[in-house]
C-alpha cells in the first residue's frame, strides 16, 4: 500500500498530486520556484492526462479570483504561486477564505523584494497567516506530495471548507528531486472521492455569494468564519489517520525528535527541520541533547499542543526564515511566545533569524544556535533582539 | 560502519546538461533502493555561466537539506574548467575528481597531489563528438562517474537514461551508447 | 410581487457560511417607498399601454399587468419621476407626498 | 454547443418579457440608470444564468446583507477582477458539464467604469483574450460614483468630478475618454457594442446578440447617474436621449468583423443641449471656457467622422 517509488522534484510531485486528485480547475500564474508546477499541470492538461480547464490567467490576483470563481461554482480547484504573487493575491486571499473556498495551493516558499531574490524565505507563508487559510508545512518532496492530498481532503471537508496552502522551500524541495512513493490512482480515488460542493452556485437555487454586510452584520460573519478553525484540527487528524492507514506513512501536527531528553529544544518550519534533525543527531553523539520541534500544521497554529510540548524546556530557539520589521518579534517567534504565555513554567524563548533569501541552512548552523542556548541556559536571560545565524561577518 | 551518505558536486556550465547528469544519477541511485537527495545550484541560469548541481545518496532515508560543501566526489563537465579553483573546493581527502580532458592540467595534479585524490580521467569530448556528432559531455561522464566512484551500478544509470529519453528512443540508445563508452574509457590516473 | 411580513434575522449562530445570502430577492422585504417626496399618480384613462415607464423604471416599481396597462407599486417607487417624464401622453404626475 | 437556448430579439416593447429576475427594494439613487441595463440583460439572456459583479454602484445597493435584488446567482469578489471571476466560474461549468452533466450557464459580467476602464481593465483584457464564453457589460456612469464622484479613465473632458473639479486653472477634467469598444475588438472578440438606456429596444436586441454570440462580448452601457451628474432625476432618460442625438454617445456594433451604426444621428442636437442639463458640464457654458467646448465640440466631431469612416469600411 506504499505505492510506488518514484524520483521526482518537489513541484513535480506536487504537480502530480493534483494530478491524482483529478482537479477540475487550474488557474495560476507562473513564477519561480513553483513555475515546473503550473508548466506540468498544462502538459498533464493538453496531453490528455488529466480533464480539467487550465486557466492560463494574466497575473496572480486574478489567478486567485478565477479559482475562487471556479471554487464557488463547485469544481475541484488547484493554484500554485510564491512571494510576488502571493503578494498580489494577498487581497484575494481573504476572500477565498471568508467565502469559504476550499481551493488548495501549493506555496514555493520564495523571499519578497526588496531585493528581488527568487530562493527561500517564509516571508510570503507569513503573508498568509491572518487570512485565513490553513496552511501545512512540507519538509521533503514525499510531504509535498502527500500533503497536497490531504490538503484537498481537509479543505473540502465540511466542517472546514476552507482554502489550504501547502509550503515547499523555494529550491531546496521545489527543485530538488528526492525519493517519494505515489499512490495507485484508484487509491487517491477512494481517498479523495470528487467534491461535494455545499452551496455551489445553482441557476435553479441562486444565491448572492459575496454581499455587502454593514455594520449590523460584518461582526456575526466574522464570528461565525472564525468559530471554524478550532474544529479544524480534529479534521485533520482524522485526514492523517486515514492518509496513514492507506499509505503507511504517518502525519502529524507537530513533530518532535529528542524532546524526551533534551531541556533545550529549537522549533522551525520546513526543509531546515530535517537538517535541524540531522544536525541534533550528531549532537547527542557528542553529548548534547536538543530537541526539534517542527510544524506540520502551522494554520491554525496547534498552540495548545505546542504548548504542552514546549512547556517543559529550559530554553527555546524559535527559527524565523523571515523577518517582521518593527515587532517584537519575527513571526514564527510571535506565535510560540503567545502560545507559551499562559504556561505555567516557560522556558526561556530566543529568536533566531536564518537563511533568508535562499542562504544555505547547515548543520553548523544548528550547532550555532545549540550553543546560543546553552549560553542562554547559563545566563538565565535571553537576548532582547533575534540572533542572526549565517550572516556574513567581518 | 558504512556511510550514512555520499555527495557528488558536478560542474559545468549552462546548457551542458549539468543538472541533468546530477537527477539521472539520482535517480539510478533510486533504482538500487537508495536515498537521494538532488538539488540544483540556482543563480541567474544563463547558458554558458558556470552552473553546479548535488547529488547526496543515502543508505538512510536523508534529511539534511543543505548544498554539499565537502563532496566525496566532483565531476568536472566541462573541459575548460579544470584550473578553476572552486572545483577543488572542499573536496574531502582522498576523495574523487573526475575530468573531461585529454590530460589533466598541472593545477589539476598538484591538487591530487596534495589533497592525495584519485583523479580519473576521460575524453568525453572525443566520445560526445563519435557518438553524437556534437559536444555532450553530461551523460558520458555519468558513465565515467559510475567507473570511477562505483557509487551505483551501471545498469542502474542506463535504465534511468533509457525511461529519461524514452520519448526518442534514438537519443536513449546515443546516450546509452556514450555512457557504456565512457565508462570503459575512463582512466585511473596513476 | 412584495414581500410582506418583516424580514427577521437570524441569529450569528444560524447564519449561513461564506456571508453568503441564501434567498433570492429578499430586497423585496426593503421597502424602498418610503425614500418619496414626490409621489407618481396615474391617470388610467389617459394610458396608451406603451411600457415606457414599463420599461424605465430604475427599481422596478411599474408592475405591467397582463392586459399591459400598468400599476405603481408605491412600497419600493422612490419617486424619481422618470416614469411620468418618459410617459408621451402625460397619464403620470408627480404630486407631493403627504 | 455553448448556448443552449436562443435568445430571442425584439421588434417593440410589448414583446420585452416579463419576468423580472431583479427586484426592488435596492438602495440605488432614485433615478439611477443601472437598473435597466439589469433587468434587460435578464430578461434578454436565457436561463441559466450567473451574474458576476465588480464592487461598485450596483453591488453595493442590490446586496445589503441580509437583502439582495438578485433572483438569479450572483457572486462578487472584489472591485479589479469581475472578468477574472466570471472566467473561472466559465472555466469550471464547462469542466463540470463535461465531467457531471451539470448545465452550463451563460456568464454576464456588470462592472462600473472603474472597475472596467481602470482597475480591472487588465482582468478583462485577460478574459477576452483567453476567449471565455461570457457578456461583459460595463455600466458607465462616467466616475467613480460609488466613492464619491471621482473621475475614471471613462470621465469625458470637460466633466467636473471630485478629483478632477473644475477649477480656474483647470476647468474639470481635461483628458479625453478611453475608447472601450475598439480596446475590446482589438482583442478578436466577435461582437460588442454601445448602448443606451433611452434607446431600449436597440438596447434589447444588442444583449440578445451577445448572448447568441459564443466567446467573449463587450457591452458598453450609457449610465445617467443623477448623483454623478447633477441633475434632476426625472431627466434621466431625457439626458440619455441627448447623449446619442448629440453624437456624444454614438450607438453602433461590432459584428462579423465591421462596425455599424445602429442609431444614425442626421442632425445632431447641439451639445450644449446636453451640457446645460448637467451639473458637472456647466462651468463649461461660461464665457472663460470656451476654448474647452470648442475643444470637447471637436472632439466629438472627430470621433463621430472616425465612426463613420469605420462603419464605410467593408
Amino acid at each position: 500500500m506504499m505505492g510506488k517509488r518514484v524520483g521526482m522534484n518537489g513541484d513535480r510531485a506536487v504537480a502530480f498530486a493534483a494530478k491524482q486528485a483529478k482537479v477540475d480547475v487550474i488557474s495560476a500564474y507562473p513564477i519561480t520556484p513553483q513555475t515546473i508546477i503550473v508548466e506540468t499541470l498544462a502538459e498533464y492538461v493538453n496531453n490528455g492526462e488529466l480533464d480539467a480547464a487550465f486557466i492560463p490567467v494574466e497575473s496572480e490576483h486574478s489567478a486567485l479570483s478565477a479559482a475562487i470563481g471556479a471554487s464557488l461554482a463547485g469544481a475541484r480547484v488547484f493554484t500554485a504561486t510564491s512571494s510576488q504573487g502571493l503578494a498580489l493575491m494577498w487581497e484575494i486571499l481573504w476572500i477565498a477564505a471568508g467565502l469559504r473556498a476550499p481551493i488548495v495551493m501549493a506555496m514555493g516558499n520564495r523571499a519578497l523584494s526588496p531585493n528581488i531574490n527568487i530562493h527561500c524565505s517564509h516571508d510570503d507563508a507569513y503573508a498568509a497567516r491572518d487570512t485565513g487559510w490553513l496552511q501545512l508545512f512540507a519538509e521533503n518532496v514525499q510531504e509535498a506530495y502527500d500533503l497536497t492530498l490531504l490538503a484537498f481532503k481537509i479543505a473540502e471537508d465540511h466542517r472546514v471548507l476552507l482554502p489550504t496552502i501547502v509550503n515547499l522551500d523555494g529550491f531546496i524541495l521545489t527543485h530538488a528531486a528526492e525519493g517519494l512513493y505515489v499512490l495507485d490512482d484508484k487509491d487517491v480515488d477512494s481517498f479523495l472521492p470528487p467534491r461535494k460542493p455545499v452551496n455551489p452556485i445553482d441557476p435553479d437555487n441562486p444565491k448572492t455569494y459575496g454581499p455587502l454586510d454593514f455594520t449590523d452584520w460584518y461582526m456575526e460573519h466574522r464570528k461565525i468564519w472564525y468559530d471554524t478553525y478550532p474544529n479544524v484540527p480534529q479534521v485533520i487528524k482524522e485526514a492523517f489517520a486515514e492518509y496513514e492507514k492507506l499509505t503507511g506513512r504517518r502525519y502529524v501536527q507537530i513533530k518532535t525528535f529528542n524532546a524526551e531528553d533534551a531541556d533545550k529544544a529549537i522549533v522551525i518550519l520546513g526543509s531546515s527541520a530535517g537538517t535541524a534533525r540531522y544536525a541534533a543527531r550528531k549532537l547527542k553523539e557528542k553529548g548534547q541533547n536538543m530537541a526539534v520541534i517542527s510544524l506540520t500544521q502551522y494554520r491554525p497554529f496547534p498552540r495548545k499542543e505546542l504548548r504542552t510540548i514546549l512547556e517543559k524546556f529550559d530554553v527555546v530557539a524559535v527559527l524565523d526564515r523571515s523577518l517582521s520589521f518593527g515587532s517584537p518579534g519575527n513571526q514564527l517567534f510571535m506565535d510560540v511566545a503567545t502560545s507559551l504565555y499562559n504556561a505555567k513554567k516557560k522556558p526561556l524563548l530566543v529568536n533566531v533569524v536564518y537563511g533568508l533569501g535562499g542562504r544555505d541552512f547547515t548543520p553548523r548552523h544548528v550547532e550555532q544556535v545549540y550553543q546560543l542556548m546553552e549560553e542562554v541556559q547559563k545566563r538565565g536571560e535571553a537576548p532582547e533582539e533575534p540572533v542572526w545565524v549565517g550572516l556574513r561577518e567581518a | 560502519m558504512e556511510r550514512e551518505f555520499y555527495e557528488v558536486r558536478w560542474h559545468g556550465r549552462g546548457g551542458q546538461g549539468v543538472v541533468t547528469s546530477s537527477e539521472l544519477l539520482a535517480l539510478a541511485a533510486l533504482k538500487e533502493g537508495k536515498h537521494v537527495y538532488h538539488a540544483p545550484e540556482f543563480g541567474p541560469e544563463r547558458r554558458g555561466a558556470p552552473v553546479r548541481a548535488y547529488t547526496r545518496i543515502g543508505n538512510v532515508p536523508l534529511e539534511l537539506h543543505s548544498g554539499i560543501y565537502e563532496p566525496d566526489i566532483v565531476v568536472v563537465i566541462d573541459p575548460s574548467m579544470q584550473n578553476e579553483p572552486f572545483i577543488f573546493a572542499g573536496l574531502k581527502k582522498n576523495g574523487t575528481l573526475v575530468i573531461n580532458a585529454k590530460t589533466p592540467s598541472e593545477k589539476v595534479l598538484e591538487n591530487v597531489k596534495n589533497l592525495g585524490l584519485n583523479l580519473w580521467i576521460v575524453d568525453a569530448y572525443k566520445i560526445a563528438m563519435e557518438v553524437f556528432g556534437r559536444p555532450f559531455y553530461n551523460t558520458p561522464m555519468l558513465g565515467a562517474l559510475v567507473k570511477a566512484s562505483n557509487i551505483v551500478n551501471l545498469d542502474s544509470v542506463l535504465s534511468a537514461v533509457s525511461e529519461r529519453f524514452s520519448k526518442d528512443s534514438k537519443i536513449a540508445q546515443l546516450n546509452v551508447l556514450a555512457i557504456k563508452r565512457a565508462y570503459e574509457e575512463v582512466k585511473k590516473y596513476e | 410581487m412584495s414581500k410582506s411580513t418583516p424580514f427577521v434575522l437570524k441569529t450569528w449562530k444560524e447564519m449561513p457560511i461564506g456571508g453568503i445570502i441564501s434567498e433570492p430577492k429578499t430586497s423585496l422585504y426593503n421597502k424602498t417607498g418610503n425614500w418619496r417626496a414626490l409621489k407618481p399618480v396615474l391617470n388610467k384613462d389617459k394610458c396608451i399601454r406603451c411600457l415606457l415607464c414599463w420599461t424605465h423604471c430604475p427599481e422596478p416599481a411599474i408592475i405591467r399587468l397582463d392586459d399591459d396597462y400598468v400599476s405603481i407599486d408605491y412600497d419600493y417607487c422612490k419617486g424619481c419621476g422618470i416614469c411620468a417624464n418618459v410617459c408621451p401622453v402625460h397619464a403620470i404626475e408627480m404630486v407631493m407626498e403627504e | 454547443m455553448y448556448v443552449s437556448v436562443k435568445a430571442t430579439p425584439i421588434k417593440s416593447l410589448k414583446e420585452l418579457p416579463r419576468t423580472e429576475q431583479f427586484a426592488p427594494g435596492h438602495r440605488l439613487c432614485a433615478g439611477c440608470g443601472i437598473p435597466q441595463v439589469v433587468r434587460f440583460a435578464l430578461k434578454a439572456v436565457p436561463d441559466p444564468k450567473v451574474v458576476v459583479n465588480a464592487t461598485g454602484c450596483l453591488e453595493v445597493a442590490t446586496t445589503i446583507f441580509p437583502y439582495t435584488s438578485w433572483g438569479v446567482p450572483w457572486v462578487h469578489v472584489a472591485f479589479e477582477n469581475a472578468a477574472a471571476v466570471a472566467s473561472g466560474i466559465e472555466a469550471a461549468f464547462r469542466v463540470l458539464s463535461k465531467k457531471y452533466g451539470t448545465k452550463k450557464p451563460k456568464i454576464i459580467v456588470f462592472g462600473g467604469d472603474g472597475g472596467t476602464f481602470d482597475i480591472g481593465f487588465q482582468a478583462l483584457s485577460g478574459a477576452l483574450e483567453r476567449g471565455h464564453d461570457l457578456i461583459y457589460i460595463c455600466y458607465d456612469n462616467e466616475a467613480y460614483m460609488n466613492t464619491g464622484i471621482q473621475r475614471s479613465g471613462a470621465t469625458p473632458k470637460g466633466a467636473s468630478t471630485t478629483t478632477s473639479p473644475a477649477g480656474k486653472a483647470v476647468p474639470g477634467k481635461m483628458e479625453r475618454k478611453k475608447n472601450l469598444i475598439e480596446i475590446a475588438i482589438a482583442h478578436g472578440i466577435k461582437y460588442a457594442a454601445t448602448m443606451n438606456p433611452a434607446f431600449p429596444i436597440d438596447m434589447y436586441n444588442k444583449i440578445v446578440k451577445a448572448a447568441n454570440t459564443p466567446g467573449p462580448t463587450v457591452l458598453h452601457y450609457f449610465t445617467p447617474c443623477p448623483t454623478g451628474w447633477y441633475f434632476d432625476p426625472s431627466r434621466s432618460i431625457e439626458i440619455a436621449r441627448l447623449a446619442v442625438q448629440t453624437r456624444i454617445w454614438p450607438l453602433y456594433e461590432y459584428e462579423d468583423g465591421k462596425i455599424r451604426i445602429t442609431v444614425p444621428v442626421k442632425d445632431p442636437k447641439p451639445v450644449e443641449d446636453y451640457f446645460k442639463l448637467q451639473g458637472r458640464f456647466r462651468h463649461l457654458l461660461e464665457p472663460e471656457n470656451k476654448w474647452l467646448l470648442d475643444e470637447i465640440k471637436r472632439d466629438i466631431e472627430e470621433n463621430w467622422n472616425r465612426l463613420l469612416k469605420l462603419a464605410e469600411q467593408k
